[in-house]
C-alpha cells in the first residue's frame, strides 16, 4: 500500500491505460496491434494497480474464480470461430462477404474500414478477454503467494 | 539501406544466443538461470524479426502505408508466437523457483538439489 | 462417417483441446461431470484415432489444409507452395496417434482414484487434456513451426503435472529441470526451423524435404533438431534429467511423458527420415545413432540396477529400452542408401525398433502404475522400507510380473517377439550389437527381480498391516495396458503385417510424403 | 494372414509356444502327483527351521533391497564410482551436455559433409 | 577441469553459430515466394488491411490457436502450482 499520491494518480491513469488497451484490441486487423498486444497493456494497468494498492486490496476486487471463467470463456469463443468454419474446413473465415466484419478492403494501400476482417476483429477480442484474464490471474496469484497470503483453489 | 556485407543483425543473435549459454553453463543462482533462457529467447526472436527483413521495406500494413516494398510478415507472426511462449514458460519457470526456494531455503542449483544419481 | 474420417486429423486435435477449455467450467459445478467430460472425450477421440488409423493404412496418408478452401486443397490455386498450415497422417503418425491414445485413456482412468485425495484436481484433469492435445499435435502437424508450438505446450503441461505434489520440495525440483531442459530443446528447434525458414522460405515439411539441399548451414540446422529432440527423448549422455523429472510426478502422468518422449522420438525420425532422407549422410547419422543407442542401453540398466528408489528405477529402465528403439532404426538409418541390405535387415530392423516403441508404451505405463500403486500404498517410493505387500495387492503383483516378463523380453510375451526381431536382424549388421542386447536384457531381469523380492515377496510387514487395498479404478487403467500386452503377444505377426511394415515403409519411402501435399500422383 | 512372425533367418509363433508349454505344465504336475503324501498343514512341517533357534520377526526377516546382490556391486565398485559422476544431479551440468553434444555431432557431420 | 572444458565446448557452439550467421542470406533480400503470395492476397482473401494480423489469425491461424493454448497452460499450471494446501498435508 503505497501513499495516498500514488493511490489517486493510479485510479486516474487506470482509465486511459484501459482505453489505449481496448484501442489495440479492437484497431488489431487495422494497425499494428491485436488480442495479445492490448491484453498485455491492460495487463500492465492491473500491475500498476497492485503496485498501488497491496495485493489484499486488489484480490477483493479481483477473484481468481471469476478470472478463471472469464479466461476460459474467451479461449472457448476463440476456439469456437476456429470451429465455426469446419463446414468447409477448421479455421475457415467464414465471415468475408457478409454483413459482420465482412466488407473487403480495396487492395493496395488506403485508409483502413474498421468492418472489415472477417473472423479476425473477434478473434482479437477473444484473445484479449483471455490474456487479460490469465495474466492478471497469474500475476496476482504470484503477489499472493509471495507476501503469504491465500490463493484460492 | 545498403547491402551488409557481415549481416551484423544475425551476428546479434548469434553472440546473444553465445552469452546466455554462458550464463547457462557457469552461472549457479537459478534466477540467472532464467534469466540466460530469456536471453536465449529473445536472441532466437532477433534472429527471426532479422530473417524477414527486407531492405527499405515497410511495415506489412496496408493502412495508410507510403510506397515501396513490404517486409515479411510470417516471421513477424512467428515471433510473436514464440515470444507469447517464452513469457508462459518464464511464468511457469519462475512459480517452480519460488516454490523452491520456499522447500530449501536457497537458490542455488547445488545447495537446493535433493535428486542426484 | 466419410465426412468423420476426412474431419478427423483436426477433431483429434481439437475435441482433448475444447474439452480442456470446459473442463474449468465445469470442475466448478461437480466433479462427477469433470471426470464423466474427461473419460468420455479421451473414448471418443482413441474411437476416431482407430478409424482414422485403418483408413491411413488402407487409403494412403491424409492431408488436412487448415482454412483452406477445402480440407484437400494443400496449394493455393496457381500457386506453386502450400501458404497454410497442413496436418499430415502417414501411417508412422498413426502408428503413434494410437499408442498415444490408448495410454492417455489408460492414464486418465488410473488418476481417478490415485489423485483423488490431492487438492487441484479440475487444474490437473485440464492439464492432463492439454498434455494430450500437444502429442496429437506433434503427431499429425506437417507443418515446422507448428510442431514447435505442440511440443512446447506438451512440455509446458507435462511440467506443470510432474511439480503436482506441491507439499513434496523435490517435485518442484523435478519440474523446474524439466521446463529448463525443454525450454532450452524447444527454443533449439525453433532456431533450426528459422534457418530453414530463411534458406527455402517455407514451413512446411514436405516442401522443405523437396528443396533442401544440405548445405553447411543445413547441417547445423540438422544437429540442433536431431540433439534437441534426442534430448527431450532422453537419451544418454542427455538423459540426467529424465529420473529426476519421472521418479517425482505422479505415476499417471509418468505414463504419460513416456509417450510423450516417444513423440519426440517419431519428430527426430521425421527430421532424419523425411525432411533430411534425400540428402541425409545415413551412415555417419545411421552410426550416430547406433553409438548413443549401446550406450543407452548399457549406462541406462546398470544404473538402474543400483537405484533404490522403485519410481527411479523404472525411469532409468526407461532409458535403457529407449536405446533398443534408437539402435533398431539407427540400423535402418545406416543402410538406408543400400536397397539389398535395406531389403534383407534394414527394414526389419527398423519394424523392430518401433514394434518395441508399440511394446515399451504397453509395459513401461504399467510397470509405473503399479510403482505408483505401491506409492499410494506405502506412501514412499524407497524399495529399502517395504516388504510383504503381494499379500495386500494380489492384483497388481500379477500385473507387475507381467510386466516384468515382457520388458526383460521372456518369451512368449511381447517383449520377446520385438527383441527378436531387432536381434537378428542386427546380428547380419553387427554381432557385436546382439549380444550387448542379450547382456542389457539380462541385467534388466535381474533388476526386476531384485525390485520383485524386496517390493513384494517375504512374509507380511508390521507397518503395512492396516493399509486398505490398491483402488478399483487404478487396477482398471492397469488392466487395460496388461490387456493390450496380452494381445500384442498372441498376435505378433499380424500386428507386424498390419501397422509396422506400413510405419517402416511410410519412414523410408519420403517421396509419398511429399507427393501428398504437391499433388504430384506418383 | 500368418501367424508366423518372421524376422531374418528364424520365425516366431506365440500360439506353438504355448501349447508346448502347457504339455510342459502337465508333465510336471504328473511327476509332482508322485511326491510325498504325507503331508499335513498346520503343523511342525510349515513352520521355518532356523537351526533350532527362534525364528525373528518379520521386519527383520525381509531381505532389504540394499543387501541384494551385495557381491555385484562389491566387483563392480570402480564402474559404479566411474558411472556416478557425471550424474550431478546441477541442471547447469545439464546444459553442459547439451552443449557438449550439440557441438561435437555438428562437427562430426560437418567433417563428414566436407569429407564427401 | 569441467570450466575449461565447457568453455572449450561453448566455444566451438559459438564458432557454429557465428559461422551461421555469416552464411545466411545477406541482411535484407530474403528469398521471399510464400510471404509474396501473402502480400499480394491477404486483402482479398481475408479483408484484413494488417498481413501480419492475418497471418496470424487466419493463414497461420492454428499455430495461434496453440500459443493462446500455451498461455491457457502456463495460467493453469502457475494456479495449480500456488495453490494453498488443504489441512492435513502439510510441507514434508
Amino acid at each position: 500500500m503505497l501513499s495516498k499520491i500514488v493511490r489517486t494518480v493510479a485510479n486516474q491513469l487506470i482509465v486511459f491505460i484501459l482505453i489505449f488497451g481496448l484501442y489495440v484490441i479492437a484497431h488489431g486487423h487495422l494497425t499494428p496491434g491485436g488480442g495479445f498486444q492490448g491484453g498485455a497493456v491492460i495487463v500492465s494497468g492491473v500491475v500498476m494497480l497492485l503496485v498501488a494498492f497491496s495485493s489484499k486490496e486488489l484480490k477483493k476486487s479481483l477473484r481468481e474464480r471469476v478470472l478463471t471463467i472469464l479466461e476460459s470463456t474467451g479461449a472457448l469463443i476463440f476456439a469456437a470461430l476456429a470451429f465455426a468454419g469446419i463446414g468447409t474446413a477448421f479455421f475457415y473465415n467464414l465471415l468475408v462477404d457478409t454483413p459482420i466484419f465482412g466488407r473487403i478492403p480495396p487492395t493496395g494501400p488506403g485508409p483502413g474500414d474498421f468492418w472489415t476482417g472477417g473472423v479476425v476483429p473477434l478473434m482479437n477480442f477473444a484473445v484479449g478477454l483471455k490474456v487479460v484474464a490469465g495474466l492478471s490471474a497469474v500475476v496476482l496469484a504470484m503477489a499472493l503467494f509471495s507476501s503469504g497470503e491465500e490463493v484460492e483453489e | 539501406m545498403e547491402h551488409m556485407p557481415l549481416n551484423f543483425p544475425f551476428l546479434a543473435a548469434a553472440l546473444l544466443a553465445a552469452v546466455s549459454f554462458y550464463i547457462m553453463i557457469f552461472k549457479k543462482n537459478l534466477i540467472k538461470l532464467i534469466m540466460g533462457i530469456a536471453m536465449m529467447s529473445s536472441a532466437v526472436n532477433l534472429f527471426l524479426v532479422a530473417l524477414g527483413y527486407r531492405a527499405g521495406g515497410n511495415a506489412p500494413i496496408y493502412t495508410d502505408v507510403p510506397e515501396g516494398p513490404m517486409v515479411l510478415p510470417v516471421p513477424q507472426a512467428l515471433t510473436l508466437t514464440s515470444i507469447v511462449i517464452n513469457v508462459a514458460v518464464l511464468a511457469l519457470m519462475l512459480t517452480m523457483v519460488m516454490q523452491i526456494y520456499r522447500h530449501t531455503g536457497s537458490l542455488d542449483s547445488e545447495k537446493s538439489r535433493k535428486l542426484k544419481g | 462417417m466419410a465426412a468423420l474420417i476426412t474431419q478427423a486429423p483436426i477433431l483429434i486435435i481439437a475435441i482433448p483441446l475444447v474439452a480442456a477449455f470446459l473442463t474449468p467450467l465445469i470442475g466448478m459445478a461437480s466433479k462427477k461431470a469433470r471426470n464423466a467430460l474427461v473419460i468420455v472425450s479421451l473414448v471418443f477421440v482413441a474411437f476416431l484415432v482407430f478409424a482414422l488409423a485403418r483408413d491411413v493404412v488402407i487409403n494412403g496418408i491424409h492431408v488436412y489444409t487448415l482454412g483452406a478452401t477445402s480440407p484437400g486443397q494443400t496449394i493455393p490455386t496457381g500457386f506453386m507452395v502450400p501458404v497454410r498450415i497442413i496436418l499430415e497422417i502417414d501411417a508412422m503418425s498413426a502408428f503413434f496417434s494410437i499408442i498415444w491414445s490408448i495410454v492417455s485413456l489408460a492414464a486418465a482412468i488410473y488418476s481417478l482414484s490415485h489423485i483423488a485425495n490431492e487438492t487441484g484436481q479440475t487444474r490437473f484433469y485440464t492439464l492432463l487434456l492439454l498434455m494430450v492435445t500437444g502429442g496429437f499435435g506433434m503427431m499429425f502437424t506437417g507443418d515446422l513451426f507448428n510442431l514447435f508450438v505442440f511440443l512446447e505446450i506438451a512440455s509446458i503441461s507435462g511440467g506443470a503435472l510432474i511439480a503436482f505434489r506441491t507439499r513434496f520440495g523435490d517435485t518442484q525440483e523435478g519440474g523446474f529441470k524439466y521446463i529448463v531442459v525443454s525450454a532450452i530443446a524447444g527454443l533449439m528447434v525453433l532456431f533450426a526451423t528459422g534457418i530453414l525458414y530463411g534458406q527455402y522460405n517455407s514451413l512446411n515439411i514436405a516442401i522443405l524435404a523437396q528443396a533442401i539441399q544440405y548445405t553447411t548451414l543445413d547441417q547445423i540446422a540438422l544437429a540442433l533438431l536431431l540433439i534437441a529432440f534426442a534430448m527431450k527423448t532422453g537419451m544418454v549422455p542427455l538423459h540426467l534429467w529424465f529420473p529426476d523429472a519421472y521418479s517425482v510426478a505422479p505415476a499417471s502422468i509418468t505414463g504419460m511423458l513416456v509417450i510423450t518422449s516417444h513423440a519426440c522420438m517419431y519428430a527426430a525420425f521425421r527430421v532424419c527420415f523425411t525432411l533430411y532422407g534425400a540428402v541425409i549422410d545415413a551412415p555417419v547419422v545411421g552410426w550416430i545413432l547406433i553409438a548413443f543407442g549401446l550406450l543407452t542401453m548399457f549406462i541406462g540398466v546398470t544404473m538402474a540396477v543400483f537405484q533404490k528408489d522403485v519410481m527411479r528405477f523404472m525411469s532409468y529402465h526407461a532409458i535403457s529400452q529407449l536405446g533398443y528403439m534408437w539402435l533398431g532404426v539407427g540400423v535402418g538409418l545406416a543402410v538406408l542408401g543400400n536397397p539389398g541390405l535395406l531389403a534383407t535387415y534394414g527394414r526389419d530392423a527398423m519394424s523392430g525398433g518401433i514394434f518395441h516403441i508399440l511394446n515399451h508404451a504397453m509395459y513401461k505405463p504399467l510397470l509405473f502404475f503399479t510403482g505408483g500403486a505401491l506409492f499410494h500404498l506405502t506412501g514412499t517410493r524407497d524399495l529399502a522400507k517395504m516388504g510383504g505387500l503381494a499379500h495386500k495387492m494380489k492384483w497388481t503383483t500379477i500385473l507387475y510380473i507381467i510386466g516384468t516378463l515382457s520388458i526383460s523380453g521372456i518369451p512368449p510375451l511381447n517383449g520377446f517377439s520385438s527383441k527378436i526381431l531387432i536381434y537378428e536382424s542386427v546380428y547380419q549388421f553387427n554381432p557385436i550389437f546382439t549380444v550387448i542386447g542379450i547382456i542389457v536384457s539380462i541385467l534388466t531381469l535381474a533388476s526386476f527381480t531384485k525390485a520383485f523380492h524386496s517390493a513384494f515377496m517375504g512374509a507380511e510387514l508390521p507397518e503395512y498391516k492396516g493399509v486398505k487395498g490398491v483402488p478399483r479404478s487404478m487396477i482398471v487403467g492397469m488392466v487395460i495396458l496388461a490387456a493390450g500386452i496380452i494381445f500384442i503377444t498372441l498376435f505378433p505377426a499380424q500386428i507386424v503385417n498390419w501397422i509396422l511394415h506400413p510405419a517402416a515403409d511410410a519412414l523410408i519411402d519420403r517421396g509419398a510424403y511429399i507427393n501428398a501435399v504437391t499433388g504430384v500422383i506418383p | 494372414m500368418t501367424h508366423i512372425l518372421e524376422s531374418g533367418y528364424a520365425f516366431w509363433n506365440p500360439i506353438v509356444w504355448i501349447i508346448v508349454f502347457i504339455v510342459v505344465l502337465i508333465v510336471v504336475y504328473f511327476f509332482r502327483r508322485r511326491g510325498q503324501k504325507e503331508y499335513k498343514k498346520d503343523t511342525d512341517q510349515t513352520r521355518i527351521f532356523l537351526c533350532g533357534g527362534e525364528v525373528p520377526e518379520a521386519g527383520e526377516r525381509h531381505i532389504r533391497v540394499g543387501n541384494i546382490y551385495w557381491g555385484f556391486f562389491e566387483t563392480l565398485k570402480e564402474y559404479y564410482k566411474q558411472i556416478l559422476r557425471p550424474h550431478t544431479g546441477i541442471i547447469n551440468d545439464y546444459v553442459l551436455w547439451f552443449v557438449a553434444i550439440t557441438a561435437v555431432s555438428a562437427l562430426v557431420l560437418l567433417i563428414a559433409g566436407l569429407a564427401k | 577441469m569441467r570450466r575449461v572444458v565447457g568453455l572449450i565446448l561453448w566455444l566451438v557452439l559459438v564458432a557454429f553459430l557465428v559461422w551461421g550467421a555469416l552464411l545466411i542470406h545477406p541482411f535484407g533480400y530474403p528469398p521471399s515466394d510464400m510471404d509474396d503470395y501473402m502480400i499480394e492476397n491477404a486483402q482479398e482473401e481475408t479483408g484484413n488491411n494488417n498481413v501480419v494480423a492475418s497471418v496470424v489469425f487466419d493463414y497461420r491461424g492454428f499455430d495461434t490457436l496453440g500459443e493462446a493454448t500455451i498461455l491457457f497452460t502456463a495460467v493453469t499450471g502457475v494456479l495449480l502450482l500456488l495453490r494453498t494446501l488443504k489441512r492435513g498435508e502439510g510441507d514434508s
